[in-house]
């Protein structure tokens, strides 16, 4: 028998604090039934520079926060079969959207120009730092999303019945306890 | 007082006349959301999540103010119903910033709990995002207008049981917000007697205590009751149930 | 007073006018007053107190609301044999050559180009029921209205009929609630009349909202005792010794003339105790809104004639059953009042032989926005929409086209060119995704665009709702965003979808009607102009679009009060 | 009883002495101090003072026996009633439908860019307040505004700013004719009818 194609797996890390990928690590072993069946070809926690095409199953974490995350955002939609909103900010735009309350250019005078450091160029786009958003948008609000992991971040139980699921081909359901947010 | 037989969910069920619709439904073992009802205080009837479909009633009723009555028949859990209470939950998570993950209340708010259990996994309507204070002027206690869900037991409770009539609601529509007397800080409140009560009903994290930090605050849910109803029923000791979402067996 | 003593005051006063050779009777309601109205009724006074020998032979009345508002100052020149003259957009001067044409005899033909014929359709087609005195009629006499046989309603209904009867004779004539959601009135006041309590209320609604609408401030203006014995003919019925008139704050006018009418009522023994020398007791006291649209919804509005927030409670326990401080509480919009004297003085019958089999009588509309007579119009029910904007509307202005009629404010919706057939009742109207509402008829033509429209009433449901329920609280703000965006062309499908599905949600769980109705607008220009949102939405926005640069744009909830 | 209603005498002097707590007095009295006269007080004391500041909503409290929060909470349920004081000119702009769809909005338009306030705002020296009203009945003159209490119809941007302008320069003072004309044929009849 022919050996079945793994699953072409991503992860991807947008306005967040890296909590979600860490909670992914703690898989721990289950890890490594993971990587018997996936491949994971785009990730923080590995060497690729851009997004690759025919993506399958891509975990999105973190917030729309700025420019380049909705342009990787549109990027990963169009190439990738299922994208799973990964942790509370992606899914409700958490911690990262505490700064809604407040004006763009406030935060960026507040913090850049009153504080110590060099002085930036606000919110304008200059090619070098990508432009603030005025508002953080959870991932939905910006591309279609086919499922939803909370949890800040999810423990490793949540994620691990949410890929094993994904890679079996069949749509995510997460038990009551599972689908706390927080 | 008279008995009446009701249908709910196509099984047949006896209640007094005079209950609560919601009463009964509760006794029966069925599971059914609320978040601005509690034991002990007066029916609101705002937050909509304990609407019901009643045969021959022209709207959604809600089970905590309608009265039961002979040959009622009544569905609690019909498709549309499950996707109202989504939506109602939806509407309430985007109206003020509910950030479970750095709330007090963390793990033990009556709104997270509800959300996970109707099934509430995300937001589509737009986060509003309402610049809102924080009230910690009171020696004790902080009141947090960014996690009110205007369910106004707190203002129940002041009024009906304490009697101090401290707090009331301010404005009207989405503008609607929880005063202390001439909408003051809490800490310059004169008719506050600092019972705590409105704490302890507070569903969210939007009264605690000051000095708990994130996922500390944990409330006495059965606390009004058991003021309440004590002296009825010889109940001297306070034991301390879990709260309803979470002892009830859910029979849908 | 007794009935006699009343029928003698009227014939004393009808008599008195009959002698006068020349009545001129000015429009004395804002619309006219605020075009110039006061200067023509200062050059006529003026006149009188010159020539003070004329005061025999002529009267100067200031008189409620004669129609056609767009028209005014209107001034109507009554003269013993010959039938009446009324005069369009009257100035001072040329209220000095109506004066001498008619009063002095001079021949004069300056005024001539400023007669309104009185059979023009804006005329003819009308059906004056509840009007039928307003601009007729000094609405600040009590006289002026006995003569017109005012009270007659109320000396029969309490010599010769019972309760009940009264109660009857309103179910058979078929008269709905003429609030908006058309409830048969008479069914309400047998509910009322049923109950066994030592008290009982009665309410009329005079907190008319809806913008584009003031029938009831009209009539309240214009004719306020015809109010009073409708609601006093219901308290008898219902058997309530006291009444309540919850008048808008924003028509001091109004309550002014119905305080002053009340007091005439009480000096005369028409109201108060032992009304018309009977066992009867009924006094009315009136309490003045103070600007919150939702308590045009009945429990609001008792909760603040109780002095509390406005804030509507569910229903059941419907009012008539428990109201104002948990008594049976009799509540109907005043226009419902107006007509019941005219059921009582010619029958039920009478009555349900005009308008259609259930719709009976008549309605008041107030026609307003782009047509060419606007003003205050009383049909028969079952008119068409056509014959009410080109008949006696005259039409669209200046070149333009019909698009719409919206009827019923808020809570109501947009009807098209297509159905200008429709007879307008109730039920037509509902199948039409509108309703009758309180009688708010604007007109708009094809310069208007639909989603603008929805946009407005939405933000006009999000200031009123009283924040009580999560669903009109939180869902008028959203579906105002929505529109916001797709009136922007910053809105995608998803936005439509997700619009309505709210829309529905909230028409099924709202605590009250204007939760339950706030999408009504939106969901009929969707009905019917779906193209228009269609045009402007964009499925693939670009990376710079405003959309994400103002994810959320500029509606948050106010900054705090304080 | 007269223990009573000595001490009620004794509440009814407000300390500052202020003669317009009278006034507010008499409405209270009129409702014999009964709670559900509330909003009718606030009526009275807005129409007295301007506004309802919070010595005032205090005094009406303590004589309605009625807590802080509630008198507060209705206070600010209903627009009509205003919390900060109003200037010197007020222009309400009628939002109602007729008005709305004869372009009412340019108006309100051209007072935030001329005056720099909102509806609901005060400019910064007290002169001018605008408000938007929820229709005020007189559509067949749409668009309508009311300043200082004169009703005017058929407006247009240039129009209001023309009037606002002679306004506060002193030009053109209130009219308020017709009230002042309705009240005197009030009393006229009244004398007629006794």
């Amino acid at each position: 028998m022919a050996k079945k194609d793994k699953i072409r797996l991503a992860t991807v890390w947008l306005g967040g604090c890296s909590g979600c990928h860490m909670s992914f690590l703690d898989l721990d072993e289950r890890l490594i039934d993971l990587a018997e069946q996936a491949d994971l070809v785009f990730s923080p926690i590995a060497d690729a520079k851009a997004f690759p095409p025919d993506v399958d199953v891509t975990l999105v974490e973190g917030a729309v926060a700025n420019i380049d995350h909705l342009e990787l955002a549109k990027q990963v939609r169009a190439q990738s079969k299922i994208v799973v909103s990964f942790g509370d900010c992606a899914v409700t735009g958490n911690v990262t959207s505490l700064r809604n309350r407040l004006d763009v250019d406030d935060l960026l005078n507040r913090v850049y120009q009153e504080g110590p450091g060099r002085t930036p160029t606000g919110s304008d786009p200059d090619g070098i730092v990508p432009a603030l958003l005025r508002r953080v948008v959870p991932l939905h609000q910006v591309i279609p999303v086919d499922a939803y992991i909370p949890g800040c971040p999810p423990d490793p139980d949540r994620i691990w019945t949410a890929v094993s699921a994904l890679l079996a081909g069949e749509p995510v359901r997460l038990e009551e306890e599972m689908r706390y947010f927080g | 007082m008279s008995v009446v037989t009701l249908t709910i969910n196509d099984e047949l069920a006896s209640a007094n006349s005079g209950q609560s619709l919601l009463e009964v439904i509760r006794e029966h073992g069925i599971y059914i959301p609320t978040l601005c009802h509690m034991d002990g205080l007066s029916e609101r009837g705002g937050c909509r999540m304990c609407l019901v479909e009643v045969q021959g009633m022209r709207t959604l009723q809600a089970a905590c103010v309608t009265e039961v009555a002979e040959g009622m028949v009544v569905t609690t859990h019909s498709e549309r119903l499950r996707k109202y209470r989504r939506m109602t939950l939806e509407l309430i998570f985007a109206e003020r910033n509910h950030v479970c993950a750095v709330c007090v209340m963390n793990g033990h708010c009556e709104l997270q709990a509800v959300a996970a259990i109707e099934g509430m996994d995300h937001v589509r309507f737009d986060y509003l995002h309402p610049d809102l204070s924080m009230d910690i002027s009171h020696p004790r206690f902080g009141l947090d207008h960014n996690r009110c869900i205007l369910c106004t037991r707190c203002v129940r409770v002041c009024d009906e049981v304490e009697g101090a009539h401290t707090k009331d609601v301010m404005g009207r529509g989405i503008n609607c917000r929880i005063v202390n007397d001439l909408n003051q800080a809490w800490g310059s409140s004169q008719s506050c007697t600092s019972c705590g009560k409105c704490v302890q009903v507070c569903p969210t994290g939007a009264l605690f205590h000051k000095g708990v930090s994130v996922a500390e605050m944990v409330k006495r849910h059965d606390f009004l009751s058991w003021i309440t109803l004590g002296r009825e029923k010889n109940e001297w000791n306070y034991t301390g149930q879990p709260p309803y979402y979470a002892t009830e067996r859910r029979k849908e | 007073m007794n009935r006699s003593d009343l029928q003698t005051l009227g014939e004393r006063e009808l008599a008195k006018q009959q002698s006068t050779g020349c009545r001129l009777l000015c429009c004395g309601s804002t619309p006219c007053l605020s075009s110039g109205g006061t200067a023509v009724q200062e050059v006529f006074k003026g006149i009188l107190k010159e020539n003070k020998d004329l005061k025999a032979e002529l009267a100067v009345v200031s008189t409620g609301c004669m129609g056609p508002c767009s028209r005014g100052p209107l001034v109507r020149v009554q003269r013993q044999g010959e039938p009446d003259v009324i005069y369009e957009k009257v100035t001072p001067e040329l209220a000095q050559e109506i004066f001498k044409k008619h009063v002095s005899g001079e021949d004069t033909n300056q005024a001539e180009a400023n007669i309104l014929p009185g059979d023009i359709p804006f005329f003819s087609k009308q059906k004056k029921v509840v009007l039928a005195n307003s601009g007729l009629i000094d609405p600040e006499r009590l006289e002026d209205y006995v003569a017109q046989g005012g009270y007659m309603a109320l000396a029969n209904a309490l010599r010769e009929m019972t309760p009940e009867e009264v109660c009857s004779e309103i179910i058979d004539s078929g008269l709905r609630g003429r609030g908006g959601a058309g409830y048969p009135s008479g069914l309400k006041w047998n509910l009322v009349r049923r109950a066994k309590t030592d008290k009982k209320y009665v309410v009329a609604n005079g907190d008319e909202g809806d913008p584009g609408a003031y029938m009831d401030r009209t009539l309240m203006e214009s004719d306020p005792h015809r109010v009073l014995e409708g609601m006093a003919i219901a308290g008898y019925a219902v058997g309530a010794e006291q009444g309540f008139i919850y008048v808008r704050g924003e028509y001091p006018i109004a309550a002014k003339r119905l305080e002053k009418a009340i007091r005439m009522a009480e000096r005369r023994g028409l109201l108060g105790s032992r009304v018309m020398d009977t066992a009867f007791n009924f006094r009315i006291d009136i309490r003045i809104g103070a600007g919150a649209f939702v308590c045009g919804e009945e429990t609001a509005l008792m909760a603040s004639i109780m002095g509390r927030r406005g804030q509507p409670i569910p229903r059941p326990p419907y009012p008539a059953q428990s109201g104002l401080w948990g008594y049976p509480t009799l509540i109907n919009n005043v226009e419902t009042f107006g007509s019941i004297a005219p059921i009582i003085n010619n029958g039920a019958e009478w009555f349900a032989g005009i308008g259609t089999a259930k719709s009976r009588g008549t309605k008041i509309f107030a026609l307003a926005g782009q047509v060419e007579n606007t003003g205050l119009i009383e049909v028969p029910m079952g008119i068409s929409l056509r014959e009410i904007v080109f008949d006696i509307g005259g039409g669209v202005p200046n070149g333009h086209t019909f698009k719409a009629a919206q009827t019923g404010g808020p809570s109501g919706g947009c009807i098209p060119a297509d159905y200008l057939d429709t007879p307008v009742d109730y039920d037509s109207l509902r199948e039409l995704g509108s309703i009758m509402g309180s009688g708010g008829l604007v007109v708009m033509d094809d310069t208007t665009s639909m989603p603008d429209v929805a946009k407005y009433f939405m933000e006009f449901c999000m200031d009123e709702s009283c924040g009580k329920c999560v669903p009109c609280r939180v869902g008028t703000v959203q579906l105002y965003r929505i529109l916001e965006r797709v009136t922007a062309g910053i809105a995608t499908r998803n936005d439509l979808t997700i619009m309505e599905e709210l829309c529905t949600m909230m028409q099924e769980t709202s605590l009250c009607g204007l939760g339950q109705s706030a999408p009504n607008p939106l969901l009929s220009t969707l009905r019917y102009f779906r193209h228009e949102y269609e045009a402007l939405i964009k499925d693939d926005l670009p990376l710079t679009s405003d959309r994400f640069a103002l994810a959320t744009s500029s509606v948050l909830p106010r900054q705090e009060v304080s | 009883m007269v223990k009573n209603k000595s001490r009620r005498a004794a509440e009814i002097e407000h300390p500052s002495g202020d003669p317009r707590f009278n006034l507010v007095d008499r409405t209270l009295k009129r409702f014999q101090y009964q709670q559900d006269a509330l909003i009718e007080v606030l009526h009275t004391a807005q129409e007295v003072f301007g506004f309802l500041e919070d010595d005032l909503l205090i005094y009406v409290a303590r004589q309605l026996k009625l807590p802080l929060s509630w008198v507060y909470g209705v206070a600010t349920f209903y627009h009509f009633f205003s919390l900060k004081p109003q200037g010197e000119h007020t222009c309400t702009v009628c939002m109602g439908t007729a008005c709305y769809v004869k372009q009412a909005a340019e108006i309100v338009a051209m007072l935030q860019a001329e005056f720099g306030v909102a509806p609901g705002q005060t400019t910064a020296d007290d002169k001018l307040s605008v408000a938007t009203a929820r229709c005020l009945g007189s559509c067949g003159l749409a668009p309508v505004i009311v300043i200082d209490s004169d009703v005017l119809g058929r407006q247009t941007a240039d129009s209001t700013l023309a009037e606002i302008k002679a306004r506060l320069s002193g030009q053109i003072r209130a009219r308020q004719l017709e009230a002042a004309s309705a009240n005197d044929e009030v009393e006229e009849m009244e004398a007629e009818t006794l």
